[in-house]
């Protein structure tokens, strides 16, 4: 059994690469990164529309919607014990920006580089922080990122600087370490084997619950399941669905899902002939059994929906109610020139559940002829793929979604502004599938300014009765869920649909 | 026919070399059967198998009818001379029958007419059709010993060298070689060059003989001089007593 | 002295071809690492990342210059003994791999005892009955433990020793709450917790070590008592144990004084190798029983794309397997009189 | 160094007079088979390996016939059935039947065992006899690409391989030869270098063969039994490796039957639905064992001390 | 020699081995009874001898099946005898000289220490101090003509000769001072140099301690001189039994035609006499 004073995590860390706010990917860092470092503001995991203080005790919207300026708190201190300022603040965010890696995008598609941030992101004394919009959007959107992106946690200036090698801001060390303001101080990290972290007493809201955090490497869901039973892990994380099905039963551990904004899709190559076809594509979304998938596959992964604007926002459209109709996508296939069918290949990560969709895709896709090929790999390779516009078929998980705005997942799925090969525009899904409508993408480009949230949500409905009309390259299916399963002793775990769980209110019988 | 000079021979490299042949030389007349006695890693194989061309870093000089011969084996000294082996047993492929075995070298010197000579080739070597499809395990040891002979003479070599070719089989079995042996000479003039621990075999098929130690020639004589007291070499001497001695020196007891 | 050149002369080609093979092992990889389709710059990156940012971090990785200079420069710092850091952790990876490697070793050390000891008796056992029920039996033990596929004997262990009888430890290799208590002098927790002097600890490690070493060891142990029946059954004819049993020695004498003494070094050798081949990492294992060792760290690096961890693995696997070959002709020497 | 195996031991029986018996080349080669036969059939653990090996041919021969199912057909509806008279050996987690896919998984584990020993096979044989024949540098040439490829880790070898040339059944397959072929190269060299020096050998290079000659008509034929039985005896390995493989998602692609895939994927659902791992680990099990038993009695059969 | 008391009697033994091709005979019926002699056998290869050898020590393979009416060795019945009992017997009681020295030691272990378990390997409740061991050991070296057994007792078989080997051989198995000593063909794999003076160092050695000597060859002209009596074997039978100084009138014409075919180093003969086998020796 595991400590009283300790929470010991259980999960795969293989993903874990990087502890650098400015250049961590993936899912697992947000959730550390939330507990060594502290946010200006955070969002309130019942309901993300609410933004709570954080660092910053309040904040004001200029009334043309261009700046924002956001008041820090005076009792803050960086475990190192230096005060914290909105010097440390701008200069962290400027960090980002200047040393472009992969958490700077959210930053730069609102406008920011590397040239204008020094300029725009201004301490403008010890307390107040000022961010000024290079260009129109909406700064609800801002300021979620600032309270969901790593690349927003708030970094310790001088002890970063006084590990920085060749001008990289401290980015080697960073990879490694961390100097934060967070209830948690990192003691150990031993990559893809245990992390250890350590409470930080002096920690402005107060000290944490529990003494320590330890997360431990446990990459095979059924070794995680045993040591959920026999209570020596907390808390596991990244379940397999069986798994978090048997445990659902078992009376020692609790099943906690949290509804993530991401999305799981299937995605056509638009470059591919036969895809361009909107015949095919339809044909393509009736051949899709959303139903068996949902109830066979998706358990404890997600939950049906097939829209691309995440489940909960006040401009989501109600779920068009696709199902799979295989004489109806025969007929589609015929009179797009394939009666037959023809032959393709799937591309999807090894990981469950992507690969079960893909099987059962193939399954279906079978029943109308079409011929397709699973070619599964790592992330690395599928996405490799993708970015280079080179695949037919891709069944994925994607869809922005950490800021609780529809933006964020259009932006990540639906907007191409320039289909072009040399626009080399990877980070959008939208370009990858080379899916691209002059109609959507003003749309989207007009909503996100709008300063209506009326008009601004009837066009985002009209942006999603457009993308169920043209035929979308992306079709999602499911809306991911995150599955942790906790022991009965753990209390106070609120899992945030953002990843950004705090650790801080967690305590153990 | 035979002229070898001066061959020297060694195995191994620095702190291992081995000499195992030194300023080796003797002379076969055409039509000569001559011998070749000495106590066992005295380098009697060696010599034939440096003659037969199975080795190539020898020293000196040897040469057949004149032709000095080189350190390949071509088709013409495959032709001129060919070898058979002291152990029936390992000389035949085990997994070859009679017929492979003889007709393969006449397929690598593209001679004609094969099946019959194979056929000739065993009648001459006294075995019957019957074995021409046996494979080595279901004969006895003459018998492969034969078909050794008879590969050896498949492609009508003028010189024969033999590795104590009888030393493995049984006196009544090792007659019946011996007296083919002697047939066969008498019926084409081969020349043999006999490697042998046995004096008895010596006498009963050599002309001359040549005695090895540790690598050299010490002694070369008629073979006749064997029985009748003739050789005056200390070692010589000594081999003969010792093909005797055990009589006299049980006769003491 | 002569003889001390021939042999000095000699070590001199073994070396020289020892590193032939290991700048080819080297080659091969750097070579493979780079016509792999998967993609360093992507794992860090990230899936998402536009393609400035995509740039730089290739820039920065040197990945945009031609092969050989990549080559060359990795050679260059190679030759300064630095295997270089980790292309997506910015670790040194020889740090790295003096972390998860101990690991490992402790692993399969454990392993390949529990190998030996169940699988020499057995082996002998069957040679020395050979055709009879023991040999039928030892037989099909040892062929069923190399024929079941060790993840699934691995998953069963768990469950009935784990799950249900609370035996063994579980998964990884020592409970959390020593994790931290014991200073890492050797890296190996067995040992490093008899130095801290603490008992519970080494108790705990043990308990945690014993099933996957285990069920190694039993795949270990199919492979060794095959091969020992085998250079038994050949000594077992040889004349010299007729000799012995003229002398009237008893059955045992006859087989371990005798026969057994003469595999000894085949014996050693193909346990070096197979111990070897367990040194690589048993990646199944390691991911069954969270085991942080380096089968996992190389299988891992390896499908990342992180070519400098996976170089400085290879070059490892490469030292081991060369330096076991070492070692087995030097037992050929020392157990060997034939080859004084 | 073990002493130079005698030669063949067969002992000079006393020649009787029935030695003259009529003989053909047929009859010669029909009585060695028949004797290696009976020699199999005789000994009862060779037999039941045998009869599986048949049995599994017989099975992925027939594979349409004996399946219950279609082993493809998806029924999301109908997932994780446990065994029963609707199926057998239960369904898989997208409702497919377990036995079906059994069936037609002989296919896939046949494939992948002859594809590899294929490749193996002949190209351990030629490196290894070459290298012992000819010694010298060409021998320090093979040897030290041998070396490197025993001493690369097969995982990072068989990773890489699938990684470059994208997952799947043929890609896995090179990937496992790629590294099963070392060891058969040094068995190769092993078993050439003491023939090398035979003087069957001698006696055809005096009647003028060539090397090549030499290599493929005397030495490898004599390789090959040894070969062969080393051969049989990994066929578990491959089958294992191959599972590995497929535990890593690097094996075979859905949605086709492989045995190892069949495990990897069922592992998920292991603890509730048994039938998933169990029935295609038994399968492996019996099969390997299958090979392992008839590799046993055929070094038996070639052994010439037994 | 007086041939008084019967060490060891066999009457009517056959050995048949289980082969592939079912049941094999290698010994039909064979008789003889050892003394206080050097007993001959002769007969080519493959005529059982080696067989009968190996029989008699209860050392031949699992697929051998054995009947006689009679196998006796003092008083014990073989027939009957257990394993136990036999490694009571062997060494100690019964042994046998093996025919190459190079193949019937163990490589891996020193010839003195070899030999010195052929001296310990009987004793039960008394332990032979070591020095005493060694002792004995040496002194036994001396006996078959070894100079400097101090040094060739710490000496690996592969690093003496094999005339030596044959020694040691020699010393190993009369060490224990048994009553009986097979020699299967101790001197053929030897030079005719060094078999001089093995069989001397044996004959020595078999006079002086007044034991049974079954003595197996090839070689009639050998054992014509070194031995009393000869058994001539043919295909698993004693075709004839005659004493050694009789050999020159021997009866049966397949001793008659071994002795004829040998070539000799005295007379030159055109042609040797083949061997003419008659079926008829087979049965009667
Ligand atoms: N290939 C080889 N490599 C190294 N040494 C060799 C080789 N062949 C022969 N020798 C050595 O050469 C010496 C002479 O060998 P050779 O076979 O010629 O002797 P021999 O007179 O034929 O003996 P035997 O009567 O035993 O056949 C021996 O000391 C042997 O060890
Ligand atoms: N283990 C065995 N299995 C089957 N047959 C055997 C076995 N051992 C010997 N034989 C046969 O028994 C017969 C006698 O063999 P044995 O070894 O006694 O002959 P030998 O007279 O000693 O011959 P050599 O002079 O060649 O040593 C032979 O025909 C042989 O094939
Ligand atoms: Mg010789
Ligand atoms: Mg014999």
């Amino acid at each position: 059994a595991t400590p009283r004073d300790q929470l010991v995590i259980g999960m795969n860390m293989n993903n874990l690469l990087s502890l650098d706010p400015a250049g961590a990917t993936g899912n697992d860092v947000l959730g550390v990164v939330a507990n060594l470092y502290d946010y200006l503001v955070e969002l309130d995991p019942h309901d993300l529309s609410k933004v709570h203080p954080a660092l910053a005790e309040r904040w004001e919207i200029a009334p043309d919607g261009m700046s924002l300026t956001l008041t820090l708190r005076g009792d803050a201190r960086f475990q190192s014990g230096r005060a914290l300022t909105a010097a440390d603040a701008a200069w962290s965010l400027q960090r980002v920006l200047k040393l472009n890696l992969a958490m700077a995008s959210p930053w730069k598609s609102y406008g920011f580089s590397a040239g204008n941030a020094e300029r725009l992101i201004q301490a403008v004394d010890a307390r107040t922080l000022r961010i000024t919009l290079p260009e129109p959007t909406d700064p609800k959107m801002v300021l979620y990122t600032l309270g969901t992106s790593v690349s927003a946690a708030i970094l310790d200036r001088d002890t970063v600087l006084s590990h920085e090698k060749n001008g990289d801001l401290g980015a080697a060390w960073l990879l490694t370490h961390a100097a934060g303001s967070g209830p948690y101080a990192l003691t150990e990290w031993r990559a893809k084997d245990a992390m250890l972290l350590d409470r930080y007493d002096a920690y402005w809201r107060g000290p944490a619950k529990l003494r320590r955090v330890v997360m431990r490497h446990v990459p095979e869901s059924l070794s995680l399941r045993f040591m959920i039973s026999r209570g020596d892990v907390d808390l596991a994380a990244g379940m397999a669905g069986p798994d978090i099905e048997a445990l659902r039963h078992d009376a020692s551990a609790v099943v906690q899902p949290v509804l993530r904004g991401t999305s799981y899709y299937v995605a056509v190559s638009m470059k591919d002939a036969k895809f361009a076809d909107k015949r095919v594509r339809l044909a393509l979304r009736k051949l899709i059994d959303y139903d068996g998938i949902n109830k066979a596959i998706m358990p404890h992964y997600g939950v049906a929906h097939q829209r691309p604007v995440m489940i909960g926002l006040a401009a989501t459209l109600p779920d068009p109610g696709y199902k799979l109709d295989v004489p109806a996508a025969k007929k589609l296939l015929a009179e797009a020139g394939y009666p037959n069918g023809f032959r393709t290949t799937i591309k999807v990560l090894s990981d469950p559940p992507m690969i079960n969709i893909a099987t059962a895709l193939q399954g279906t896709l079978a029943q109308a002829g079409i011929e397709a090929s699973i070619q599964s790999g790592t992330g690395n390779q599928v996405y490799g793929a993708m970015r280079d516009r080179k695949f037919e078929i891709v069944v994925g998980r994607g869809g922005g979604g950490v800021e609780p705005h529809p933006h964020a997942n259009l932006r990540a799925l639906v907007y191409n502004p320039d289909n072009r090969d040399a626009a080399k525009l990877t980070n959008f899904q939208g370009w990858r599938t080379s899916f691209h409508s002059q109609e959507i993408n003003r749309l989207i480009e007009q909503a996100v300014r709008e300063r209506d949230p009326d008009t601004q949500n009837a066009m985002y409905r009209e942006v999603q009765q457009l993308y169920d009309s043209e035929v979308g390259a992306i079709q999602p299916i499911s809306q991911m869920l995150e599955t942790v399963v906790l022991s009965k002793r753990v209390h106070g775990y609120v899992g945030h649909p953002s990843a950004t769980t705090h650790l801080r209110d967690v305590y153990k019988d | 026919m035979i002229t070898v000079n001066e061959l020297a021979l060694s195995f191994g490299s620095g702190g291992q070399r081995n000499k195992v042949l030194n300023e080796v030389g003797f002379s076969v007349k055409e039509g000569e059967v001559f011998g070749l006695v000495g106590e066992s890693g005295s380098g009697k194989s060696t010599v034939l198998r440096c003659l037969a061309g199975l080795y190539s870093h020898w020293e000196g000089e040897m040469a057949i009818a004149g032709q000095p011969l080189g350190r390949k084996i071509d088709r013409e000294r495959c032709r001129l001379m060919q070898m058979v082996f002291q152990d029936p047993y390992g000389s035949l492929h085990p997994r070859h029958t009679v017929d492979t075995a003889l007709s393969e070298p006449l397929k690598i010197h593209k001679m004609d007419n094969i099946g019959e000579r194979v056929r000739q080739m065993l009648l001459k070597v006294g075995l019957n059709e019957s074995f021409r499809y046996r494979y080595p395990h279901q004969m006895s040891g003459g018998q492969r010993q034969r078909v050794a002979i008879a590969r050896a003479l498949i492609l009508e070599p003028r010189i024969l060298l033999l590795d104590e070719p009888t030393s493995a089989l049984d006196v009544s079995v090792q007659a019946e070689i011996l007296n083919l042996l002697a047939e066969l000479r008498a019926r084409d003039g081969l020349t043999y060059i006999l490697v042998t621990h046995d004096l008895g075999v010596v006498v009963h098929l050599c002309d001359r003989v040549a005695v090895m130690q540790q690598g050299r020639i010490v002694d070369t004589l008629d073979s006749a001089s064997l029985s009748n007291g003739g050789a005056t070499h200390p070692y010589t001497r000594s081999l003969v007593d010792a093909t005797r001695s055990y009589s006299r020196e049980m006769a003491a007891v | 002295m002569k003889a001390f050149w021939a042999r000095a002369g000699t070590m001199r080609t073994r070396l020289l071809s020892t590193l032939a093979t290991l700048c080819g092992l080297l080659v091969l990889t750097f070579f493979i690492g780079r016509v792999m389709p998967i993609d360093p710059v992507l794992s860090i990156v990230g899936p998402d990342a536009d393609a400035s940012t995509y740039q730089q971090a290739a820039a920065r990785l040197g990945l945009d210059q031609p092969l050989w200079m990549q080559f060359g420069r990795y050679l260059g710092e190679l030759a300064h003994g630095n295997l270089g850091t980790s292309l997506l952790t910015g670790n040194a990876v020889s740090a790295d791999i003096a972390r998860v490697f101990p690991a490992t070793v402790e692993l399969a050390t454990l392993a390949i005892v529990l190998g030996v000891l169940a699988g020499v008796p057995l082996g002998v056992w069957a040679a020395s009955r050979r055709g009879r029920l023991v040999d039928h039996v030892v037989r099909v033990i040892s062929l069923a433990g190399h024929s079941t596929p060790v993840f699934w004997f691995a998953m069963m262990g768990l469950l009935v020793f784990y799950a249900w009888l609370g035996w063994a430890g579980g998964s990884g290799r020592i409970a959390l709450m020593y994790d931290g208590a014991i200073p890492s002098v050797t890296g190996l927790l067995l040992i490093d917790t008899l130095l801290a002097g603490n008992w519970d600890a080494f108790a705990n490690s043990v308990k945690h070590i014993l099933l996957p070493a285990c069920i190694l060891g039993l795949h270990s142990m199919a492979y060794i008592s095959r091969m020992t029946r085998s250079f038994m059954l050949a000594q077992l004819s040889q004349e010299y144990i007729l000799t012995a049993r003229v002398k009237g020695l008893s059955e045992a004498a006859v087989i371990w004084r005798h026969a057994f003494r003469n595999i000894l070094v085949q014996l050693l050798t193909i346990v070096a190798l197979a111990y070897g081949g367990l040194l690589e990492g048993a990646v199944l294992i390691e991911t069954v029983f969270a085991w942080p060792g380096f089968g996992q760290y190389l299988t891992n690096s390896l499908l990342l794309g992180d070519m400098n961890s996976v170089m400085g693995c290879v070059l490892l696997v490469g030292v081991i397997f060369v330096t076991l070959n070492l070692v087995s002709d030097a037992l050929y020497q020392v157990f060997d009189p034939r080859m004084h | 160094m073990t002493a130079a195996p005698k030669p063949d031991a067969a002992p000079a029986t006393p020649p009787s007079p029935r030695a003259a018996g009529p003989a053909t080349a047929g009859s010669a080669l029909r009585e060695s088979l028949r004797r290696a036969l009976r020699h199999l059939l005789l000994n009862p653990m060779t037999l039941a390996g045998l009869i599986v090996i048949l049995l599994l041919i017989a099975v992925a021969c027939f594979a349409p016939w004996i399946a219950t199912h279609d082993p493809l057909r998806q029924d999301l509806a109908a997932t994780l059935q446990a065994p029963g008279a609707a199926h057998w050996f239960g369904t898989d987690e997208y409702g497919r039947d377990t036995f079906s896919r059994l069936v037609y998984g002989a296919r896939t584990t046949l494939y992948i065992v002859g594809l590899v020993t294929i490749v193996v096979g002949p190209v351990g044989l030629a490196v290894g006899a070459t290298s012992g024949y000819f010694g010298g540098w060409v021998d320090t040439l093979f040897m030290r690409i041998t070396d490197i490829f025993i001493s690369f880790p097969s995982l990072v070898l068989a990773l890489a391989f699938v990684a470059a040339l994208g997952p799947g059944l043929e890609h896995a397959v090179i990937a496992i030869a790629l590294t099963a072929w070392p060891p058969i190269a040094r068995l190769a060299r092993a078993e050439t270098r003491t023939l090398r020096k035979a003087d069957f050998v001698a006696a055809v290079q005096l009647q003028g063969a060539s090397p090549l000659r030499i290599l493929v008509r005397h030495i490898a034929p004599l390789c090959l039994s040894s070969v062969l039985v080393r051969l049989t005896m990994n066929m578990a390995g491959i089958i294992l490796t191959a599972a590995g493989l497929g535990f890593l998602g690097l094996g075979a692609q859905p949605p086709s039957a492989e045995w190892g895939a069949m495990i990897s994927a069922g592992r998920r659902y292991m603890m509730e639905c048994w039938w998933l791992v169990a029935m295609p680990g038994a399968a492996i099990m019996v099969v390997s064992l299958a090979f392992n038993l008839l590799g046993d009695g055929l070094r038996d059969v070639f052994d010439p001390r037994s | 020699m007086t041939n008084t008391e019967t060490k060891l009697e066999v009457e009517d033994l056959s050995v048949r081995f289980a082969t592939r091709d079912g049941l094999v005979d290698a010994v039909r019926g064979v008789s003889f009874k050892l003394g206080r002699e050097k007993l001959a056998i002769v007969g080519e290869s493959g005529s059982g001898k080696s067989t009968v050898g190996r029989t008699l020590l209860k050392l031949h393979p699992a697929s051998a099946r054995i009947d006689a009416r009679v196998l006796r060795f003092g008083d014990t019945d073989l027939l009957q005898a257990g394993e136990k009992q036999m490694r009571a017997i062997r060494g100690q009681r019964m042994s046998m000289i093996m025919q190459d020295p190079k193949y019937s030691l163990n490589p891996v272990m020193k010839v003195g220490d070899q030999i010195a378990e052929a001296l310990v390997a009987h004793e039960s409740g008394r332990r032979l101090p070591r020095a005493e061991v060694r002792e004995r050991v040496i002194a036994m070296l001396e006996q078959v003509r070894i100079r400097e057994p101090q040094r060739v007792y710490e000496r690996y078989p592969h690093e003496i000769s094999g005339g030596m080997g044959q020694r040691i051989m020699i010393a190993m198995m009369l060490i224990p001072n048994p009553e009986v000593v097979i020699a299967d063909e101790p001197t053929s794999a030897l030079d005719v140099s060094v078999r001089a003076q093995v069989l001397s160092v044996l004959d020595d050695l078999v006079g002086q301690r007044d034991l049974g000597l079954v003595f197996i060859s090839h070689d009639l002209n050998l054992v014509r001189h070194f031995c009393d009596r000869v058994l001539v074997m043919y295909a698993g039978r004693v075709v004839e039994s005659i004493a050694a100084a009789d050999l020159d009138h021997a009866q049966h014409p397949y001793t008659r035609g071994l002795l004829a075919a040998l070539p000799s180093i005295d007379v030159r003969r055109p042609a040797l006499p083949v061997l003419q086998r008659d079926p008829a020796w087979l049965t009667n």
